[in-house]
């Protein structure tokens, strides 16, 4: 299977990624240009963290424009996997593939560090090497990872089961500690925390590998 | 006219000088290009003749000072490219843009050379919290960095951070970055070829910072409001954009030479990679992109705007070169082509503006000023430790050593940062040094800054060589063995004897102690005129620091491992408390003599640490530096999350057995079966070792001659160290 | 030339950390008269002259494509002579 | 209720990073009439009824020691009813 790891102009995770793809996963992949316009010959796209168009408007809000992500919306549509982490994440939400908005964290400061992160969906093909309530150690990195949906949002969100990880403790103001939600059809995944920095011995860390391998595992089944 | 150099900053001996460089009097741009490169920020007209003591050559090194950065081989074909820098004027004006084009200027320095940074550290100085302003430039300094380092993807992953009323007026901003490069790929800034063009890339040039670098040349006082120039403000995006440009472009062979444009933008860019190449460069300013209006060619020359490069192409290439620009959405100009007749000559409107040798401009006036020892300095160091009365009770002590601002946990800092952006950071802030790996090898490389400014202040020689042995002792720790120095030295007005005396005797001192650990300099800074209304800074020569590591896998930290642990104390105690942070803390005293440092014996314990790690005999290492023993100790213990009790036997008074700073020590934890192989492997090292007690419980508990002295929950203890900053920053 | 000022807001009832963390400092300052801070953002985009009507709607466009999130933001606009 | 809407600019000929990257977001959108962006902060401050003129001086004070940077940022306000 072939990773597809989106570059747009101020990405810095995608490094991140790709190498978390080939050297945990030991899986094919490659980075992506932001003007390209066909990603059909990837079986999961990467939307990776960093500083797209250095987020001076909103993080996300200008990326969501690039060429690609008309090719990530038909993608997904298709019901590719898409996995979108911090920066990609907030590129996911400002482009309507996933509910909410990403604010300035509650404290106002960017915060680097290992968080534990409780799994609330486990059926999702991100968590299937997960269990619900399980909790795991993930990287997080951010200045904007304050979650918000307004309240009938939220319900649905509940409803659907969309809430895919919440954070153990109020690291950044988010709406009822949410870390990452997925979308109603579950193949686009969009989260703050890095999992793609948890996959090596050597990095004290390899918690990330439970959702990226899930990935892997899902795929071979013949996804969603 | 009427001597409008003076208020460039040149002398009229230096004007005078122009002069006859010239054989006439030059025009206003002719004047500002002298004066920008003939301040001390560019010229190190002051230094120079005091740089040239330190040791600068290695069988590592591969390029030393006079570059952009300095390089040194670490095998396999790679190399490390390091380099540090100082924005503390700016800092001081406006502390966020200030930190932020600081560190942007850092990170340009090191991929002008060809390579890809791959980390950063910073080095604060600041007054105490206590006061509004301060905690405004604290607050904001810190944002700066983040901001631009976390916006580059280039992980910050070290550092110091001090807090001393000397620094109030005058913060102290140091950004240090490091690179990695295939050795065969190394770019230099030496123009070369004549009718080569000459390209601007990146940014456009606005009025930004024009006169920063003569600015920087200067004391701070009421007047630099008003003189203050146009603040740069940074663009990390845009710089991005430009470092992956750069790295693009770099894998054709289309460039012939490159340096960024930082302090004295196009005119120091232009003259230095003109007179290295020994040619000259014709500029028409007509085709430098700009970003104002009506800019005079004075300023276009001046101009600071940050996020620029200037590069020498291969004739012919030049559409090469624009289409990888196009690519990442920025600016590449022709502006001008290579001479043969060693002059810059400045064009617009098909007019000559300025024209004048480029060696005349690199090669400034250099000054060896008179030195003189403060007369301050003998009663500075006269203290009777005797009469200092012992505190009643060595918990409350403890407390009040491990919550100082300077011994406290720097986490409120270094969480700011993203220190782990491109996972290669093996060993995160909070350690005695940073590690990162090398993808792709076996190998890893260590990294620290350093400087104690309150030794400095108390004895410049001694204060100075401790800040390179510790820089190194500190990479021992982790396990990796120190390459190379890159230097930032932080002083007040060098015009001032007094000043003069601690610059040189600094240099000596790192000099000395750089020759005896056998590790050469390869790049640095100087910041001179760091002088507030309230006086000068204290001396602080920060020295940021390399280590290789063959192995990743052989690595160590500071943290107790594991209970029943045995706990071994490395070196020897000479219950030297002047200068300490104890006296501080508990005294309000900044006094006496610094610890002494004795190189042979620094060079035998790093030896037989470094040894131990690589033999993968002990648990956790830690070396022993403010706050003392009993300061690393309880670092070990919160780092591991346990307990240790601890026995000693000393005929030194209690609390200077806690928290003298002696150098050349450090406490290790070893897992029993193994203490007797490592107390022999400590004799054959000559370096004196004693188990001294155990991992275990919830307390720290240390007894002193049989009498216990210090019982304290961790728990306490860490909420205190961890808590200190936050609380501080956060109160009102 | 026009000179299109957009103000942008976070939404009613939206929690605003900035303009609370302002009004903090203010308070410390001695300005206890100071209720509440919301903090924004203000844009001035300028263009050519040309047909008002048009621009405002360009300008309301520009506003829900692009330059405010309308999950949290709202705005509002004036357009002046430059 | 008396509100004070404060608005933030950055200096003329101070680089605005994010002024240029919304100027090129919209040029690439196909809005090239927009000649020019520059993004500056919006604040509300909200007093209880009082004496104008009073309010007026309060919060020039505020914007010269606190809600601005006066080395980069340049204000302007103005007070309505609420
Ligand atoms: N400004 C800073 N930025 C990043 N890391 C910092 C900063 N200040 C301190 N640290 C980190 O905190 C730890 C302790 O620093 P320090 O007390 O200076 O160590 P040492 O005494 O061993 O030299 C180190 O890991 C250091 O890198
Ligand atoms: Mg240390």
């Amino acid at each position: 299977m072939k990773f597809a790891v989106i570059v747009f102009p101020g990405s810095n995770c995608d490094v991140d990624c790709y190498y978390a793809v080939k050297d945990g996963l030991v899986e094919e992949v490659e980075y992506v240009w932001h003007q390209e316009k066909n990603l059909s010959k990837y079986d999961v796209i990467m939307l990776p963290g960093g500083f797209s168009y250095g987020d001076y408007l909103r993080a996300g809000a200008i990326a969501r424009f690039s060429p690609v992500m008309e090719a990530v919306r038909e993608e997904a549509e298709k019901g590719k996997f898409i996995i979108g982490i911090c920066n990609g994440f907030q590129i996911l939400t400002e482009a309507g593939l996933l509910p909410g908005a990403l604010r300035k964290n509650e404290g106002l400061k960017f915060i680097c560090k290992t968080v534990s992160i409780i799994v609330e969906n486990d059926k999702t093909p991100f968590t299937t090497r997960l269990k619900k309530g399980q909790e795991i150690l993930l990287p997080i990195a951010h200045g904007e990872g304050n979650y918000y949906v307004d309240d009938k949002t939220l319900k649905e969100l509940k409803e659907n089961n969309q809430i895919v990880f919440r954070y153990k403790e109020n690291i950044n103001g988010s709406v009822e500690r949410i870390a990452g939600v997925i979308n109603k059809k579950g193949n686009v995944l969009g989260m703050m925390p890095h999992p793609e920095r948890a996959y090596a011995p050597l990095l004290g860390n390899t918690d990330g590998l439970y959702i990226l391998g899930s990935i892997v595992d899902n795929f071979v089944k013949g996804g969603v | 006219m009427d001597k409008i150099w003076r208020e460039l900053g040149l002398t009229d001996e230096e004007y005078e000088k122009i002069i006859s460089i010239l054989g006439r009097e030059p025009n206003i741009t002719e004047l500002g290009m002298y004066s920008v490169m003939w301040s001390e920020h560019c010229a190190y007209k002051n230094s120079k003749p005091l740089l040239k003591y330190l040791p600068t050559k290695g069988e590592r090194v591969i390029q030393g000072p006079g570059e952009n950065a300095g390089v040194l081989d670490i095998g396999d074909n790679l190399a490390v490219v390091m380099k540090i820098e100082s924005h503390n004027h700016p800092s001081a004006i406006e502390p966020y843009q200030g930190a932020a084009t600081g560190v942007g200027g850092i990170i340009r320095d090191i991929f002008t050379m060809g390579a890809r940074p791959i980390a950063l550290l910073d080095s604060l100085r600041f007054g105490t919290p206590d006061d509004k302003r301060t905690k405004y430039i604290i607050e904001n300094v810190v944002a700066g960095i983040a901001d631009y380092g976390n916006c580059m993807g280039i992980p910050t992953v070290g550092g110091e951070t001090y807090f001393e009323e000397s620094y109030k007026g005058n913060p102290l901003v140091n950004a240090m970055c490091v690179g990695v490069i295939e050795k065969d790929k190394i770019k230099r800034g030496v123009a070369r070829g004549i009718g080569n063009p000459v390209m601007v890339v990146g940014s456009t040039t606005g009025r930004d910072g024009i006169g920063g670098a003569s600015f920087a040349s200067q004391e701070l006082n009421e007047e630099s409001e008003e003189k203050r120039p146009s603040v740069q403000v940074g663009d990390p995006f845009m710089e991005k954009l430009l470092l992956e440009a750069c790295l693009e472009l770099f894998e054709t062979d289309a460039v012939v030479a490159i340096q960024d444009m930082g302090a004295a933008g196009l005119t120091s860019s232009s003259c230095e990679m003109a007179a290295r190449g020994g040619v000259g460069m014709e500029l028409d300013l007509d085709k430098v992109p700009l970003r104002e209006e009506e800019m005079t060619p004075y300023e276009i020359m001046l101009s600071e705007s940050q996020e620029r490069m200037l590069v020498v192409v291969q004739r012919g290439r030049e559409e090469e070169v624009e289409k990888v620009f196009k690519k990442w959405g920025l600016n590449a100009a022709t502006i001008g082509k290579v001479t043969d007749d060693g002059m810059i000559r400045v064009l617009k409107d098909g007019k000559i503006m300025a024209e004048v040798p480029a060696k005349s401009l690199t090669d400034a006036p250099q000054y060896i000023r008179n030195e003189k020892i403060p007369s301050w300095q003998q009663e500075l160091n006269q203290l009777n430790v005797n009469e200092i009365k012992p505190p009643e009770d060595l918990n409350n002590a403890l407390q009040d050593v491990i919550s100082s601002l300077n011994i406290a946990s720097k986490e409120w800092i270094y969480t700011q940062y993203d220190y782990m952006v491109r996972t290669d950071t093996v060993i995160i802030p909070g350690m005695d040094a940073a590690v990162l790996r090398i993808k792709g090898t076996n190998k890893g490389i260590a990294l620290v800054t350093d400087c104690n400014g309150r030794y400095c202040y108390l004895e410049p020689y001694v204060g100075s060589q401790i800040a390179v042995a510790e820089a190194a002792r500190n990479l021992c720790m982790v396990g990796a063995t120190p390459i190379g120095v890159t230097d930032c030295l932080n002083f007040g007005n060098p015009e001032k004897e007094e000043t003069y005396w601690q610059l040189k005797n600094s240099i000596l001192g790192i000099t000395k102690a750089c020759e005896e650990l056998g590790i050469p300099v390869v790049s640095g800074n100087v910041s001179l005129y760091n002088e507030s209304e309230e006086g000068p800074i204290y001396p602080t020569p920060v020295i940021g620091m390399a280590g290789l590591i063959e192995d990743i896998s052989k690595i160590c930290t500071m943290d107790f491992k594991e209970e029943k642990d045995a706990v071994i104390a490395l070196g020897e105690n000479k219950g030297e408390i002047g200068g300490s942070e104890y006296l501080k803390v508990c005294f309000r005293m900044v006094e006496g003599l610094p610890p002494q440092l004795d190189l042979e014996k620094e060079k035998r314990l790093q030896q037989l640490v470094l040894e131990l790690i690589k033999k993968g005999l002990i648990k956790s290492s830690h070396d022993i530096s403010e706050g003392g023993f009993a300061a690393a100790l309880v670092e070990s213990a919160i780092s591991g999350k346990k307990g240790v009790k601890i026995s000693l036997n000393t005929s030194l008074r209690e609390d200077f057995e806690l928290f003298s700073e002696s150098q050349s020590r450090a406490v290790i934890s070893v897992s029993s079966d193994k203490v007797e192989e490592v107390l022999k492997m400590a004799e054959e090292y000559k370096v004196p070792a004693q188990r001294v007690g155990i991992v275990e419980g919830e307390n720290i508990i240390i007894e002193i001659n049989g009498k216990k002295v210090i019982d304290l929950p961790l728990k306490l203890l860490e909420e205190s160290w961890k808590g200190r900053i936050k609380w501080e920053m956060e109160k009102n | 030339m026009l000179i299109a000022k957009v103000y942008i807001t976070l939404k009613k009832g939206i929690l605003d950390p900035q303009g609370k963390a302002v009004k903090g400092a203010l308070h410390s300052l001695g300005y206890e008269e100071v209720k509440d801070v919301r903090v924004g953002k203000y844009m001035e985009l300028t263009f050519e002259d040309g047909d008002l009507s048009l621009i405002k709607d360009k300008v309301d466009e520009m506003c829900e494509r692009i330059l405010t999130n309308p999950i949290i933001e709202d705005y509002t606009f004036e357009i002046v002579e430059g």
